[in-house]
């Protein structure tokens, strides 16, 4: 666990993606879709900071907003004090060799046609590191630090298992020693048995190779057990953001309580009680106004409705946007 | 003892594939009382979806599919019966509700259009009744507006508002046994128990059995009485749900739970990881099935397939020496 | 919803409705003719292998509209058997002593289909269009004047004396067709719009790329005398004709053979044998034209007498005929370049360069004239099987001469644009039809269809056309033919054709004359 | 909704833009022109110029576009130089026996395949589902020129049961005109069944795999109507867009079918006016047939919004 | 995780991998059924088109006039054409083009058709444009805007080859397009662009491989479809031109004679036929192959 003065080392600030949808059915020409809104967080060096939330809650494009695969519509990234936001493409390629990602699917997020070892190499190759030689064996090292063979270089994605495949994405990641590792639900879709495999051999690898992460899950028990920091995201906005163990133990967003009350344990004979929320998570085209959450939460009171809360510091390093606790 | 609701013996389910015959289900048995809600869990390919639709013969049994062993409902043999029988029972006796909840159900009708089909194949109703029927079911499974939700369709629902809505389709005729097969692994966590909630509810209220499947154990610690877990294909534990969760016997059962990341206690100790990978199915070790992923296996496990034993009571298990290990384990704890 | 899908349900039928609509319409419009059809037996169905391009004869040059209006316009002189001009609506035809002046004396009574009675004022409103638009009439009439002399006398003020004018007056393609005058002045370019004659059969329906239906002309006056050729008496013995436009000759055959329609205009060469053998048709062949290799001699391998010849030389016509019109019946290798029916022209000097066969002085004639591997470009038109056919054996001909001969077959349309580029070709596969005096003949022409350049052929025509008489003219032409095919070789004749028109054996009276005469047939 | 559809007729624009100016163009390029072959076989070259000037084809290319296109957003299409009758007329004469045929074919190829297709997709694998795949890949490798021909000699030559040729309208008896066309019918209509049964085929397995086949069967839904409601109509999309793409086809095949059976339908009237150069006529009629096709995929989208109610969100 | 450092030569293990995906990629092609018949049929076409000219004693050019027309025999095997030369001569020279004609404008049609789907799909202002021009074309009947092409090109075998491009390049592009379009949404993609990849690379070396698939696939149909439809421009006589034989052409001239000479259409009918019906299997064993998921059995 990173100590209290670790220096930052992303700093995200008012990140907003606005998707404009246009419908055939809806009034008004351009409705926006406020994917994320206004979402800010600090990533300081050597930890692991988890973003949860449920389906839609904009966790994933928070992630690809911030290598610009999906471009965002405002905010700053600061990252060595320089916005990566405003810098060219050609630039940006530099900060893209440093902030690496890993994504969800492990199916599809190989191309079929090209075997894994040009695959991970291809990433040497395009931010031109070390030459031809050097490039093949540079993967062979990292194959065999994710937990593969070495011959495996020659084989096709097919030829790998969902798990094996994840390896492989960690390994295409890696292999331009970035500082900054995006994981997005790298572990979902994976059984059990796998998914601690992964889970296990990330945390080695985060040690090794002294990587920053921001991890994206929608599984609250995994978020807190590879997470140092936890941040909430309901319907595109940060709800709270707090070290794993004050979360887990002491959550105040009733957001968050529902949450983590919502997550079934596979214990027995300490039956919770349960914050069952009503209803279901608004359509983003059309979100309530004030807190985003009103419609849901069980303490909604009439200044949720009109007021959008502000981010409060309840505590050292917790954060959280509520009325109640303004 | 009362006769269970569901028998099923010895149940092996075949599959003609390209690379010729596959048994996805190779000799499985358990019984589910009246009323109770039996879990049964397992990772992907384990066989337990596979388990769920051949209760209700699911599978082609023209081209596809073959069935072995017995499946008898309230003493009945279901593999005995015949097409039209069968069609009799599905839906009306036993029913079942399926993992993706937009693609389970028909996208060009709607959802009143859906479920008054259930109920008139079943009931002898005039379409007034019928309507009226599901837009009470509707109203049960705690779907606002009812009656303006069954001249919708699918598409113009949410994930959580069609699983409600196959809930009220695998009730309508009030079955004695619905299976669930992954009823909420779509949906979100706040979705997914607020579905969980209606189910037990439902349990409780209508009295029916049910046979949960899902790959969660958490969700079946929440609300299975009594649990089943599948490895390959074959039954390797089954017991009271406190009883597993509290003294797994399996080494699978074992690691499995010690795999799944924790929401209370120390989280810096590692997860436990169950080495390898499942075998394929037309790839099956001749001895124990778990033998290659096992760290207690011995040659006796690589050569002779164990059976399931009873343990105590109703808590069984498939494995040579699971004393051993439980005896090993204790002692590494003490 | 329901809402929704009622309005998707009335969109989607409005559509369809409109679609059918389109076909509905049509059909009812379509209806009109084929009634009367179906009344009686007293119909005659004919095939035509292709849609006339209008029925405006005087504006065309198409053998298909002449087929079809010499039904409907009648001419002052039209053709016997002999191809010899016989009065037809004029009662005389006197030629002055110096044979300068025809005069036409009409015959009375003759009424238009609209009821107008023709008068000489008709007349020369119509001879004088056609002179303007017919090629031929214009470079032998010149500056000939047609004049009204009384309501029913007609002459024609020639600036000298020519042998050719009535058998031109007698043409039977472009043919110097007699409509009203108020008619005549509305002509556009393209031609009249409104098809109004005094033959025995009058226009009732045009029903584009389908048929064209004749009826009856009851107040139909026919000349005197037995009827040869056109010419004589012709008389209407059915009530409707329909000339059914059918491009496909194997459709055309069956539709024959299964009694679809009475007559096909247009037996195609290679089911002569079938039709023949059938019991309940009748053959008519039909003497039609002749086919031939023009050559480009204004540019190219071809300026090059010695080359014509050796060409010539190399030809075997009995082949190119006999795989073009497949039975023996249907060609004639007796061969000059007016027709052996026409026996006012006809002469056999210089057919012994006709049908040589002989490669062996082709050979040294090519190399006379220097001749080593160059591409011969042989241009046909792949519409018209007798030209295609015809050059795909020319080809095969010179190819094994060791001629580099290359064949190119266009669309007809597109042949008639290559034809006109001297660049474009050497030798041009193509076919005349019968004409009825030298004059007419296109490949002697020196402005088309080869750029016949030789003085002594335009002295010799010259000469011909100035003759006050056939029987004057002749002797030169012979003279004409002689050299033409002995030393300019102008073009290469493969043999003359017929066409062969067939009938089913019900078809009573019918006969053949450059086309179906359909007047004085009748159906049992 | 209605949006979605004025969205969909106002897409149907740049099309037709586009086919108007394809075909405008393969007119200017095309060699020869109307005027050579109006004069006839044996005219000369300073006749056909002459004529040319006075019919104004000298002008440059664009205002002849230029003219043309004003004239037909007036919805005058022109008229034809050799028919004497403006295109619409002409296009509207022959319009009649092409839907007929087409019409005729399409249900042929309906009647048999929709039946044929959802018995071998209900007994994939046996001996009737090889059988049905058989003739499907054989039907479509025969071109439809072959089997008319075919046809042609075995049904109307030899054994006389119909007319071989020919095209007599609605108005002179049902009979008569439906044996007219049963001909051409069968030849465009059985090759096209072979393209919809497959299509049914395959769409039926993809659709009887669904999950909410599976449904049915598990609320004891009888396994008739799992086929014949819940599949086939999930089925009928794909089916319907081929089905559409076969009328557009069907069009095409017309050309041919109509030359071997003598129909006087547009494929002819296109033909004809190709070979005598009557560009008003081509150009109409490639419109016309272009927008015929666009129209027929946009009743195809409407028909799917009957079918699917997602379809249009 | 306990790994096995296996001491590998790559190169060795690059070999043998290959070796063993040719042999798998040669049993899944072997227990295709429907693929090996349309192989052997169009591989015995192939040889036939190839070979046959160097078999058969007669020129297809050389025309014996007085035996026009013959019925098949011992001398004629299958019997002389209306200009009395050999018919089987003819079809193999026939083979010849009309396998030249479908290849050529399959190849063709899937280069021009590969470039614009590509470039439709990832430059998402010219794909309106690209698209509308497509539409336009495809919404001419395929045989129509054949015939009209050889109208302005000329009739010659390569125009018809010209031509076919023309027609069925839109096709094509649409086909690669609409995949490319799905390709570009699949992680791998966004996993190269997270790298900084650059767009040439992403097209040429993400995108346009796994449109190949498809490509190959409707360049069989392509090519199935050539072959008929030269036949029928041929048999319109808008084809390839005498004396060149095409099947197309062959039959056009036997269409005449249907009754004195059958076999001048039943023969040229049946290659036509078989070969694209080799084709039809190729193509849809070429999908099973490479989609097993649409594999119907």
């Amino acid at each position: 666990m990173p100590n209290q003065q670790a220096e930052s080392i992303l700093q995200v600030q008012g990140l907003k993606k606005y998707f404009s949808v246009k419908g055939f059915r809806s009034k008004s020409k351009n409705q926006q879709v406020k994917a994320v809104d206004d979402v800010s967080f600090t990533l300081y060096k050597g930890e692991t900071l988890g973003l949860v939330g449920e389906s839609g809650c904009g966790k994933s494009t928070t992630g690809r907003a911030l290598l610009r695969l999906i471009e965002p519509s405002g905010g700053t990234v600061l990252y060595n004090n320089e916005d990566i936001l405003k810098k060219s493409p050609r630039e940006f390629r530099k900060v893209q060799k440093d902030m690496q990602m890993v994504f969800q699917d492990p199916f599809s997020s190989l191309n079929p046609r090209i075997r894994i070892g040009e695959s991970i190499k291809e990433s040497l190759t395009i931010h031109s590191i070390g030459n031809r030689n050097e490039r093949e064996e540079i993967v062979m090292d990292i194959l065999g630090k994710v937990g593969l063979r070495s011959d495996h270089y020659f084989r096709f994605p097919h030829e790998f298992s969902g798990g094996q495949r994840q390896r492989i994405g960690l390994a295409r990641a890696l292999v331009a020693d970035p500082s900054i590792l995006i994981l997005d639900e790298p572990a979902s879709g994976l059984d059990v048995s796998i998914q601690s495999q992964i889970l296990n051999l990330l945390q080695e690898l985060q040690d090794d190779f002294k990587l920053t992460s921001l991890f994206i899950s929608h599984d609250m028990s995994v978020v807190r057990h590879i997470s140092d920091r936890v941040g909430v995201m309901y319907l595109g906005k940060l709800m709270e953001e707090a070290d794993t163990d004050t979360l887990f133990s002491n959550p105040v967003h009733p957001y968050t309580k529902a949450l983590l009350s919502a997550v079934p344990i596979a214990k027995v004979g300490k039956k919770r009680e349960r914050i069952v929320l009503k209803g279901e998570i608004p359509s983003p085209l059309n979100p309530p106004s004030g807190c985003i959450f009103h419609t849901r939460c069980p303490f909604a009171m009439d200044v949720c409705k009109q007021v959008v809360p502000e981010k409060v510091e309840i505590q050292d390093r917790h954060t959280v946007a509520c009325h109640l606790y303004s | 003892m009362e006769q269970p609701l569901l028998e099923i013996n010895n149940l092996k389910t075949h599959f003609k594939t390209e690379r010729g015959r596959v048994t996805a289900v190779d000799g499985i048995s358990f019984s589910v009382e009246k009323g109770e809600i039996l879990g049964v869990v397992g990772e992907s390919g384990c066989g337990k979806s596979v388990t769920a639709q051949s209760i209700l013969r699911l599978f082609d049994e023209k081209y596809t599919a073959s069935y072995e062993g017995e499946i008898k409902l309230q003493g009945e043999n279901l593999l005995q019966l015949s097409k039209a029988e069968m069609e009799k029972i599905r839906g009306n006796e036993v029913s079942m509700i399926f993992q993706d909840p937009l693609s389970s159900l028909n996208p060009v009708f709607t959802i009143g259009y859906q479920l008054m089909e259930t109920i008139r194949i079943h009931q002898n109703r005039t379409k007034k009744q019928a309507r009226q029927m599901a837009i009470d079911l509707l109203r049960m499974t705690g779907i606002p507006s009812p009656e303006k939700r069954v001249s919708e369709y699918p598409h113009q629902l949410s994930g959580g508002m069609r699983q409600r809505v196959m809930i009220a389709m695998a009730l309508a005729c009030k079955p004695k046994l619905l299976i669930a097969d992954e009823p909420t692994t779509a949906l979100d966590v706040t979705i997914q128990a607020q579905i969980l909630d209606l189910m037990l509810e439902l349990n409780e209220e209508l009295g029916m059995a049910v046979v949960f499947i899902t790959h969660d154990l958490g969700v079946v610690a929440e609300v299975c009485t009594r649990v089943v877990v599948m490895y390959l294909g074959q039954v390797v534990e089954e017991a009271n749900v406190e009883e597993l969760f509290t003294t797994p016997l399996h080494p699978y059962t074992k690691g499995l739970m010690k795999a799944i990341p924790q929401m209370d206690g120390d989280r810096s100790q590692k997860l436990n990881v169950i080495g390898g990978t499942v075998p394929a199915l037309n790839a099956i070790p001749s001895g124990c099935r778990f033998a290659s992923r096992c760290e207690f296996a011995n040659d006796l496990c690589k050569e002779k397939a164990p059976d399931l034993q009873v343990h105590e009571g109703n808590h069984k298990v498939r494995c040579w020496h699971y004393a051993e290990i439980s005896n090993k384990e204790a002692a590494r704890h003490a | 919803m329901k809402m929704k899908n009622k309005f998707l349900i009335l969109i989607t039928f409005v559509l369809l409705l409109a679609m059918s609509a389109c076909s509905k319409g049509e059909t009812t419009g379509s209806s009109t003719g084929s009634k009367e059809s179906s009344k009686g037996k007293s119909e005659l169905k004919l095939t035509l292998s292709a849609q006339p391009p209008t029925l405006d004869t005087v504006a065309t040059n198409s053998v298909d509209s002449a087929t079809v209006a010499r039904n409907v316009f009648e001419t002052l002189v039209t053709p016997n058997g002999n191809f010899q001009p016989t009065p037809m609506l004029a009662k005389s035809v006197d030629l002055s002593d110096d044979g300068k002046t025809y005069t036409f004396v009409l015959r009375e009574g003759v009424k238009f289909h609209n009821g107008k009675e023709m008068t000489s004022e008709d007349v020369v409103a119509s001879m004088n269009r056609w002179k303007e638009a017919s090629v031929v009439a214009k470079d032998l009439l010149g500056d000939a004047v047609f004049e009204a002399k009384d309501k029913y006398t007609v002459t024609l003020q020639l600036q000298q004396p020519s042998s050719g004018v009535l058998n031109i007056l007698a043409s039977t393609k472009q043919f110097p067709a007699i409509m009203p005058k108020e008619i005549v002045d509305k002509a556009t370019p393209e031609g009249v719009t409104e098809f109004i004659g005094t033959g025995p059969f009058k226009v009732a329906e045009v029903k584009q790329n389908q048929y064209i239906h004749l009826s009856k002309n009851k107040d139909y006056q026919p000349v005197e005398g037995k009827a040869d050729g056109l010419a004589g008496k012709r008389e209407a013995l059915v009530d409707d004709v329909y000339f059914y436009i059918v491009k496909d000759a194997a459709t055309r055959l069956s539709a024959i053979q299964t009694g679809e329609y009475d007559v096909n205009t247009d037996v195609y060469f290679e089911q002569y044998d079938t039709v023949k053998k059938d019991k309940n048709i009748t053959t008519y062949p039909d003497q039609y034209g002749n086919l031939m290799a023009v050559y480009n001699k204004k540019s190219g391998l071809f300026t090059d007498q010695k080359m014509r010849q050796a060409i010539n030389a190399a030809i075997n016509t009995e082949d190119i005929m006999l795989a073009t019109f497949s039975h023996k019946e249907l060609f004639n290798l007796d061969h000059g370049y007016m027709s052996k029916d026409q026996k006012d022209w006809y002469t056999k000097k210089g057919l012994e360069s006709y049908n040589q066969n002989d490669a062996k002085k082709a050979k040294e004639l090519l190399k006379e004239a220097g001749y080593n591997g160059q591409e011969i470009k042989i241009i046909a038109t792949s519409d018209y099987s007798e030209h295609y056919d015809s050059a795909v054996v020319l080809q095969s001909q010179l190819s094994k001469l060791g001629v580099n001969a290359k064949l190119e077959t266009f669309d007809w349309p597109t042949l008639l644009e290559k034809r006109k580029d001297p660049s474009a070709w050497d030798i041009l596969v193509t076919g005349y039809s019968t004409v009825t005096t030298p004059a007419q003949i296109l490949y002697l022409n020196p402005n088309d269809h080869g750029w016949t350049n030789d003085a002594k052929i335009a002295d010799l025509l010259a000469k011909i056309n100035a003759a006050p008489s056939v029987a004057e003219a002749q002797p030169l032409w012979a003279e004409l033919q002689e050299y033409a095919s002995n030393e300019y070789v102008p073009v290469t004749p493969f043999g003359t054709y017929s066409l062969v028109a067939a009938a089913r054996s019900n078809v009573k009276g019918f006969t053949i004359f450059q086309g179906p005469v359909v007047w004085n047939t009748s159906v049992q | 909704m209605y949006i979605y559809i004025l969205k969909r007729i106002f897409s149907l624009v740049p099309v037709l833009f586009v086919v108007s100016i394809v075909a405008f163009l393969l007119i200017y390029l095309t060699p020869g022109d109307p005027v050579s072959v109006m004069l006839g076989q044996e005219a000369t070259a300073e006749q056909i110029e002459a004529l040319r000037e006075q019919m104004g084809f000298n002008d440059p290319l664009y205002l002849q576009y230029f003219h043309w296109l004003i004239n037909v957003l007036q919805g005058n299409l022109g008229d034809s130089y050799f028919m004497h009758m403006p295109v619409t007329t002409a296009i509207v004469e022959h319009l009649g026996p092409t839907l007929s045929i087409a019409v005729l074919a399409e249900l042929i190829a309906i009647l048999i395949a929709l039946p044929v297709g959802i018995l071998a997709a209900k007994h994939r694998g046996s001996l009737m589902d090889q059988f049905v795949m058989g003739f499907t890949l054989t039907g479509m490798a025969i071109p439809s020129f072959l089997f008319g021909l075919i046809l042609m000699l075995v049904l109307g030559v030899k054994l006389g049961w119909l007319p071989v040729a020919g095209y007599q309208p609605l108005s002179t008896g049902f009979w008569n005109y439906l044996q007219y066309l049963l001909m051409p019918g069968l030849a465009l209509g059985i090759i096209q069944s072979a393209l919809i049964a497959r299509m049914t085929r395959s769409s039926m397995l993809e659709v009887l795999n669904a999950d909410f086949i599976k449904t049915a069967r598990s609320k004891g839904v009888k396994e008739r109507s799992i086929i014949y409601v819940h599949a086939l109509r999930n089925a009928l999309l794909p089916i319907i867009t081929v089905v559409g793409q076969t009328f557009g086809l069907l069009l095409a095949g017309a050309v041919v079918i109509e030359t071997i059976f003598n129909i006087p339908g547009i494929g002819q009237l296109v033909l004809n006016s190709i070979q005598s150069r009557d560009y008003a006529v081509i150009q109409g009629v490639i419109l016309m047939v272009a927008f015929f096709y666009v129209i027929i995929n946009l009743v195809i989208d409407l028909l799917y919004m009957l079918i699917d109610p997602r379809v249009g969100y | 995780m306990n790994v096995v450092e296996v001491n590998v030569n790559p190169k060795r293990v690059k070999h043998d991998l290959k070796k063993q995906e040719r042999s798998l990629l040669l049993r899944r092609f072997l227990s295709n059924k429907l693929m090996v018949t349309g192989s052997i049929i169009i591989v015995l076409l192939l040889l036939l088109a190839i070979l046959g000219p160097k078999l058969t004693p007669f020129d297809p050019y050389e025309m014996v006039v007085k035996e026009r027309l013959e019925a098949p025999s011992s001398h004629h095997l299958l019997g002389t054409d209306n200009f009395g030369r050999d018919l089987l001569t003819r079809i193999i020279y026939g083979a010849k083009v009309s396998m030249w004609v479908g290849f050529a404008s399959a190849l063709l049609s899937s280069i021009i058709g590969l470039a614009i789907g590509l470039t439709a799909s990832y430059y998402r202002y010219l794909d309106n444009i690209l698209m509308r021009i497509c539409d336009g074309l495809l919404a001419f009947p395929a045989i129509l805007f054949a015939i009209a092409l050889m109208a302005v090109l000329g009739a010659k075998t390569e125009n018809v080859i010209i031509a076919l491009t023309i027609v069925f390049s839109p096709e094509v592009a649409r086909i690669v397009r609409s995949r490319a379009l799905v390709v570009r949404e699949e992680t791998y993609i966004e996993a190269i662009r997270s790298q900084g990849a650059s767009a040439a690379r992403i097209i040429w070396k993400h995108i346009a491989p796994n449109t190949i698939s498809p490509l190959l696939v409707k360049a069989t149909f392509v090519f199935s479809e050539a072959v008929i439809v030269e036949a029928t421009l041929s048999f319109l006589g808008a084809g390839v031109p005498a004396p060149d034989p095409s099947w197309g052409n062959i039959l056009s001239d036997g269409k005449d004679v249907i009754y004195t000479a059958w076999w001048m259409t039943v023969f040229p009918g049946l290659f036509i036929i078989l070969s694209v019906l080799g084709l039809n299997l190729l193509g849809d064993g070429l999908r099973d192959l490479i989609d097993p998921q649409s594999s119907t059995k």
